[in-house]
């Protein structure tokens, strides 16, 4: 009993740790890849190619004085943060990185996985009210706006390839992918999937309740110091969050090509890199959708492609399988 | 044919949705064409199951189409029931439905409700074979209500008209009277059987108690009375004439109020489970008969004559299944449908015709008057109409309500033979008159009018002479011989053997069953019944040549001489007016006593309790002579503190009403905590 | 091992809080949370039986209940906007319109 | 393992709701009701109902009370913060609900609620194959159901639109 507890919060522990690792350097990794793309260096001067950049950050924001409206709601202010963090480091207690290294398995993975996501939502309202503020409000409100829209089509764009899986287990999931990877049989539902996951992670040209020209920097406008550093952990985390999702469920997870013997974590970190390198990619490229844009797409293009997606996949396994 | 069924109400239901959405925008003029098209194609499904019923094979068939209610024990299923006691209902009810829409295309051509009328009248075909075809009480009760709500549209079709609005609220308060007791009577059924369906009802009927039976059939017949016009009932029938007259001929006299008799007659093997019903149903029957037949003797307007002979006729088929035969209820229902029909739609006629005199004289008898030469057919179908009401053989009325007067001597009701018989001879004399005042004499009607007199479209005058030939020969072909004829053997398997069931106590219960087992009473008594019923037809009759052709002032003599008597049923016994002064009013009285507590408690027990206060300072006053102040203070404290709780009683907040809940579920607990 | 009466225990206790909240507060809000506090109080019976029995169909009527609470914290939102936006009232007992 | 685990649920369902019925602030409330929800999956999964443990969180938290924060946030809720908060009838109804649950613990303790106990038909753990039960269920035998379900939502939907919808002036 004991040392299973101990071996679970030491697995816990490591994956926590190493997240809060790459994470940092996920901002490194944007910067410096958006610098190339916009034919500039990024961060140069801390350490070899700026690699230290991450680390300074992180230690500027844990020391810089941490700044409470006076008018705001003290305790719904300082619960916000952890409220946004939490959701997105909860949700790799379930995702898997490679055939035995997980945290746990649970029968309706990657339900709760989108269950807990969507909890993420909470702390960006409580965030933009507690700030007593108009930009932080209007932030959160089309934050949450846009998730709650978003988040159905991203489950609904799930279903497909959970018919073919016929399990909500990522590992059963991953297993059924061993031949060929859903991407192949489900492209519309991998579509809609990654738009929805642009939008769910606030990114570009999704990124209307950060848009610095209009709402100053959306719901985290009053945020300082450490707290604002959660909220900046927390996107990152759910951006890798979503794209292990992505990965799990229609890229194989941690399986590759036999040919090559590579250890699945490997093959995973390699499928991660490229598809960040995407997220950012389009970062650097695409322009922000307007508001009404935003909700006229996601309705009234991506809901009924979703669905009828969904249709379609049924009828075909009727017909062949 | 018979599986079929479901497609009888469907056509209508289809006129509803057809008409009704889209009979204003779309369908306009058309609209009746549509609304009788779909009951032909009705009227045509019944034919085909007629069909098979009578000269095929007969018996009982349901048609299952889905369960409709299932809780627990509980069941009950949408399902039709076609025997050949609905097969004669369906025929009445189509038949006479099918023609009264046609009539109505030509009557109603050019109202600004027009598309309006046909909903409604389709809806109301759908009630009524809903009514007629339900396999259970509670399916016959969906059609109770529609048929009861569709009365009130129809009576209030001319809202504009107060008096016609004011009928139809006063025919569905007055039958919501009835359908509580038919209620109730279904749910007694449900408690005494177990069963909602017909079929299973009447095998667990044998083992009700009397007493049991003799409920049910009360709190049944009180639906019947509501329905059916019958006393104390009968107010809303007269009124009910504002409606447009197809209406009239419809509803108030073919088809919805017989639903009444329909309901006694299915439920024959319970009401001879109960005879002390059956007996009330008789004397109510005869009572009513002869009530309403005294009223329409002095009447004026012409349609008011007709509604009280409704209600008189329809007291004679209550008469009927009172003395246990129910299957001359069912045909007296079925004569008198065609002849009503026909007499209705016949002043119908006359009213059209008239429609350019002043308003208050459309339809008033002293205003009309030697309309014979200008509407030949309609004076003739009107008189056939008359005569078979009269009962003068060989036309329908006669062999019906002869079976009818028959029975009740033969039971040994003869107290019930006589007040029938009195009604009879009232029933030709006021037939006449009307016939007389309306179509012979001098022409009294306005001149403006005049000129516009014209026998009706032929939209109008097919259905006329349709129902006048069934009229003629509607009641001699089925039946023929008395008491033997062929209705009798075809209504047989649905019905409970009356004579032999209730009155089987009775003495004169043997003979009659004797007589219908031999075909035919035979014996010199009911030769001699045949003559004197033929008799009061006649004498009827001449009774009213007499005093409205031959010599034209007695009735003013006589109203003259009998001047109370006269008043007394001018004003139909004032029975509105004492419906008025005992119920109404006290319950309007009661209502604004209940209205002013309420607002008093309401407003506050402020002013409540402070005259509570005041009247009981007062009273303490008078006792502090004798008694310590002290209790004075207490007896107003304790009523300005009873007074503060009933304030919290009505506050209108709905948490308190729940937390009184709440209490009710901690009081319940608690019960069963320490039982 | 969870015996059966802890779980309707605590629904019990849930339902009870709930049913508290609606009776004595005035904020009509707080009176719709109380609501579903009731609901979800029944669901935890519902699910425990489920357990208990082996059968599916507490689960089943959790959904629905779910369900239906969705519905009704809908409509009673819409409500309570409107009201608040037309009379800017939120307090239900002084909501009185229909009194007298 | 699992009593702890349900205590601590516990604890946290009745804790959490207290207080949310007794804030002042609507905010602070809906929010509790959200600690609450939580809670109370944790307690679904206890008793071996993972699916819907997640639809909790998915459903009530993610959707009926952002639901509510949005339609909070967009009423004008700081004005009745300051108002007397309690119903006249507030002492009696804590009287009553504390006895209430009294006595329902007493019925449960002595058992006679479920006569037929004999305690679970599944073990923690052996819940069979949760989401394919429940749908093999759910689509089948409650099929009617689900669908009036279905419609039941179309016309909340259709009412909380009308209803919340601001007149518009033609």
């Amino acid at each position: 009993m004991i040392p299973e507890l101990i071996a679970a919060f030491l697995k816990i522990a490591m994956v926590l740790g190493v997240i809060s690792l790459v994470v940092a350097y996920l901002t490194y990794l944007e910067r410096k890849i958006i610098g190339h793309i916009q034919m500039r260096l990024g961060p140069m001067r801390v350490g070899w190619h700026g690699l230290l950049q991450p680390i300074a950050d992180g230690l500027k924001l844990f020391l810089k004085e941490d700044i409470i409206p006076a008018k705001a709601d003290k305790i719904v202010f300082v619960i916000a943060p952890i409220m946004v963090l939490a959701p997105a480091f909860v949700v790799y207690s379930v995702l898997p990185f490679d055939k035995n290294f997980y945290i746990t398995q649970v029968n309706v993975g990657l339900f709760l996985v989108l269950a807990v996501s969507s909890l993420g939502v909470f702390g960006i309202v409580m965030a933009g009210w507690a700030s007593n503020s108009k930009y932080s409000l209007l932030g959160a409100f089309r934050s949450a706006a846009q998730m709650l829209s978003y988040e159905i089509f991203l489950g609904f764009s799930l279903v497909g390839p959970l018919m073919l899986a016929g399990s909500l287990n990522f590992q059963n999931i991953v297993e059924a992918q061993a031949d060929v990877w859903f991407v192949f049989y489900q492209p519309v539902a991998f579509i809609v999937f990654f738009i929805a996951a642009l939008a769910e992670t606030n990114r570009v040209p999704f990124d209307l309740p950060e848009a610095e020209t209009e709402l100053v920097a959306g719901f985290h406008t009053e945020y300082s110091g450490m707290k604002f550093a959660f909220f900046f952990l927390a996107e990152y985390a759910s951006i890798m969050a979503i794209s292990t999702v992505c990965i799990s469920v229609f890229f194989g997870g941690w399986g590759g090509i036999d040919a090559i013997p590579l250890p699945g974590i490997v093959w995973y970190l390699l499928k991660m890199a490229v598809l960040i390198f995407v997220f950012i990619w389009i970062r650097a490229t695409l322009p922000r959708y307007r508001y009404d844009q935003l909700m006229r797409v996601g309705w009234k293009f991506m809901f009924p492609l979703a669905i009828l997606n969904i249709f379609v996949t049924g009828l075909l396994k009727l017909l062949f399988i | 044919m018979i599986e079929l069924a479901w497609l009888i109400p469907l056509f209508p239901a289809l006129g509803v949705v057809i008409n009704g959405f889209f009979g204003f925008s779309h369908t306009k003029d058309k609209a009746g064409h549509i609304a009788a098209l779909m009951i032909g194609l009705s009227f045509a499904v019944v034919l085909g199951i007629a069909y098979e019923m009578i000269f095929g094979k007969g018996g009982t068939h349901t048609v299952h189409l889905w369960n409709w209610i299932q809780a627990g024990k509980f069941s009950v299923s949408v399902a039709f029931l076609i025997d050949p006691l609905s097969t004669i209902m369906l025929l009445v009810v189509s038949g006479v439905g099918f023609l009264v829409h046609v009539y109505s295309v030509g009557y109603l051509h050019g109202d600004p409700g027009y598309p309006r009328f046909f909903t409604y009248l389709n809806l109301f075909m759908l009630s009524m074979f809903l009514l007629v075809l339900g396999n259970n009480y509670l399916l016959m009760f969906v059609g109770w209500e529609g048929v009861g709500l569709c009365s009130y549209l129809l009576i209030g079709f001319w809202y504009e008209k107060k008096s016609a609005s004011d009928a139809g609220k006063k025919a569905f308060i007055v039958n919501r009277i009835g359908d509580a007791g038919f209620l109730l009577g279904i749910f007694m059924i449900w408690v005494l059987t177990g069963s909602m369906t017909y079929t299973e009802v009447f095998h667990a009927a044998p083992g009700i108690t009397t007493a049991g039976a003799t409920a049910i059939g009360l709190l049944l017949f009180i639906g019947a009375c509501g329905k059916s016009a019958q006393i104390p009932l009968y107010v809303w029938l007269p009124d009910a004439m504002e409606g447009p007259t197809p209406v009239s001929a419809l509803i108030h006299a073919a088809t919805m109020v017989t639903a009444g008799v329909y309901m006694v007659a299915r439920t024959s093997p319970i009401y001879v489970m109960g005879p002390g019903a059956l007996e009330v149903i008789a004397i109510v029957g005869a009572l009513t008969a002869l009530f309403a037949a005294s009223i329409g003797l002095v009447q004026n307007d012409i349609k008011r004559v007709l509604a009280y002979s409704t209600v008189s006729q329809l007291g004679f088929m209550f008469m009927a299944l009172g003395v246990g035969a129910f299957a001359v209820g069912v045909f007296h229902l079925m004569t008198h449908a065609f002849f009503k029909g026909l007499l209705f739609l016949g002043s119908g006629s006359v009213i059209h015709a008239l429609h350019h005199a002043p308003v208050d004289q459309q339809q008033d008898m002293r205003y009309m008057g030697g309309l014979k030469s200008k509407m030949p057919i309609t004076y003739w179908t009107f008189v056939i109409g008359a005569v078979a009401i009269a009962g003068v053989p060989p036309l329908a009325g006669f062999w019906s309500k002869d079976e009818i007067l028959a029975n009740a001597f033969f039971t040994g009701n003869y107290f019930v033979w006589g007040m029938g018989s009195v009604a009879a001879f009232m029933t030709a004399f006021y037939m006449f008159r009307l016939i007389f005042m309306t179509f012979h004499g001098e022409m009294r009607v306005d001149h403006h009018a005049r000129e516009h007199i014209h026998e009706s479209p032929l939209s109008m005058t097919v259905p006329l002479m349709i129902l006048a030939a069934l009229s003629i020969v509607g009641g001699i072909i089925p039946g023929y011989p008395p008491e033997g004829g062929w209705i009798h053997r075809f209504l047989a398997p649905s019905l409970a053997k009356g004579a032999g069931g209730a009155h089987a106590m009775n003495e004169g219960g043997r003979l009659v069953q004797v007589a219908s087992e031999t075909g035919g009473h035979g014996g010199p008594a009911a030769t001699i019944l045949i003559v004197i019923a033929i008799l009061i037809a006649v004498g009827g009759i001449a009774l009213a040549w007499l005093m409205y052709v031959k010599n034209t002032s007695i009735p003013t003599n006589i109203a003259k001489r009998c001047s109370g008597f006269h008043k007394l049923l001018l004003n139909k016994y004032y029975i509105d007016e004492i419906y008025q002064a005992c119920i109404v009013n006290p319950i309007y009285r009661l209502m604004n006593s209940l209205w002013s507590f309420d607002a008093k408690v309401v407003d506050g027990a402020v002013n409540g309790s402070s005259l509570i206060t005041l009247v009981s300072s007062r009273v303490s006053a008078a006792f502090d002579l004798r008694t310590v102040d002290g209790a004075v203070n207490g007896v107003s404290s304790l009523l300005s503190f009873v007074s503060q709780l009933l304030k919290f009683i009505q506050s209108g907040m709905v948490q308190n009403y729940l937390f009184v809940m709440l209490l009710g579920i901690f009081v319940m607990l608690s019960a069963y905590l320490f039982r | 091992m969870v015996p059966l009466s802890h779980y309707l225990a605590l629904g019990a206790i849930m339902f009870v809080i709930g049913a508290a909240g609606v009776l004595m507060r005035r904020n009509a809000i707080i009176i719709l949370m109380s609501i579903e506090l009731m609901l979800n109080a029944v669901n935890i019976t519902f699910v425990a039986f489920a357990r208990q029995w082996g059968d599916m169909a507490g689960q089943v009527f959790a959904i629905f209940v779910i369900t239906v609470a969705a519905a009704e914290a809908a409509v009673g939102l819409a409500i309570l906007i409107s009201l608040n936006r037309d009379r800017s009232i939120l307090n239900v007992d002084e909501v009185n319109l229909l009194k007298w | 393992m699992e009593l702890p685990f349900f205590y601590l649920f516990s604890a946290g369902i009745i804790g959490a709701s207290l207080l949310m019925v007794t804030r002042s602030n609507v905010i602070h409330a809906a929010l509790l009701l959200v600690l609450t929800f939580l809670f109370l999956s944790g307690v679904f999964v206890l008793a071996g109902a993972e699916f819907l443990a997640v639809v909790q969180i998915l459903l009530y938290a993610g959707g009926i009370m952002v639901l509510y924060l949005f339609s909070i946030m967009l009423m004008n809720v700081d004005v009745s913060v300051r108002l007397r908060q309690f119903q006249r009838q507030t002492f009696f109804v804590v009287l009553i609900t504390v006895i209430l649950a009294v006595e329902v613990w007493v019925v449960l303790a002595r058992g006679d609620a479920y006569p037929g106990y004999k305690g679970f038909a599944w073990a923690m753990g052996s819940t069979p194959g949760n989401v394919e039960a429940l749908g093999a269920i759910l689509y089948t035998k409650y099929l009617f159901p689900f669908e009036v379900a279905s419609v039941l939502l179309l016309a909340a939907m259709v009412g909380a639109i009308v209803l919340a919808k601001r007149t518009i002036d033609r």
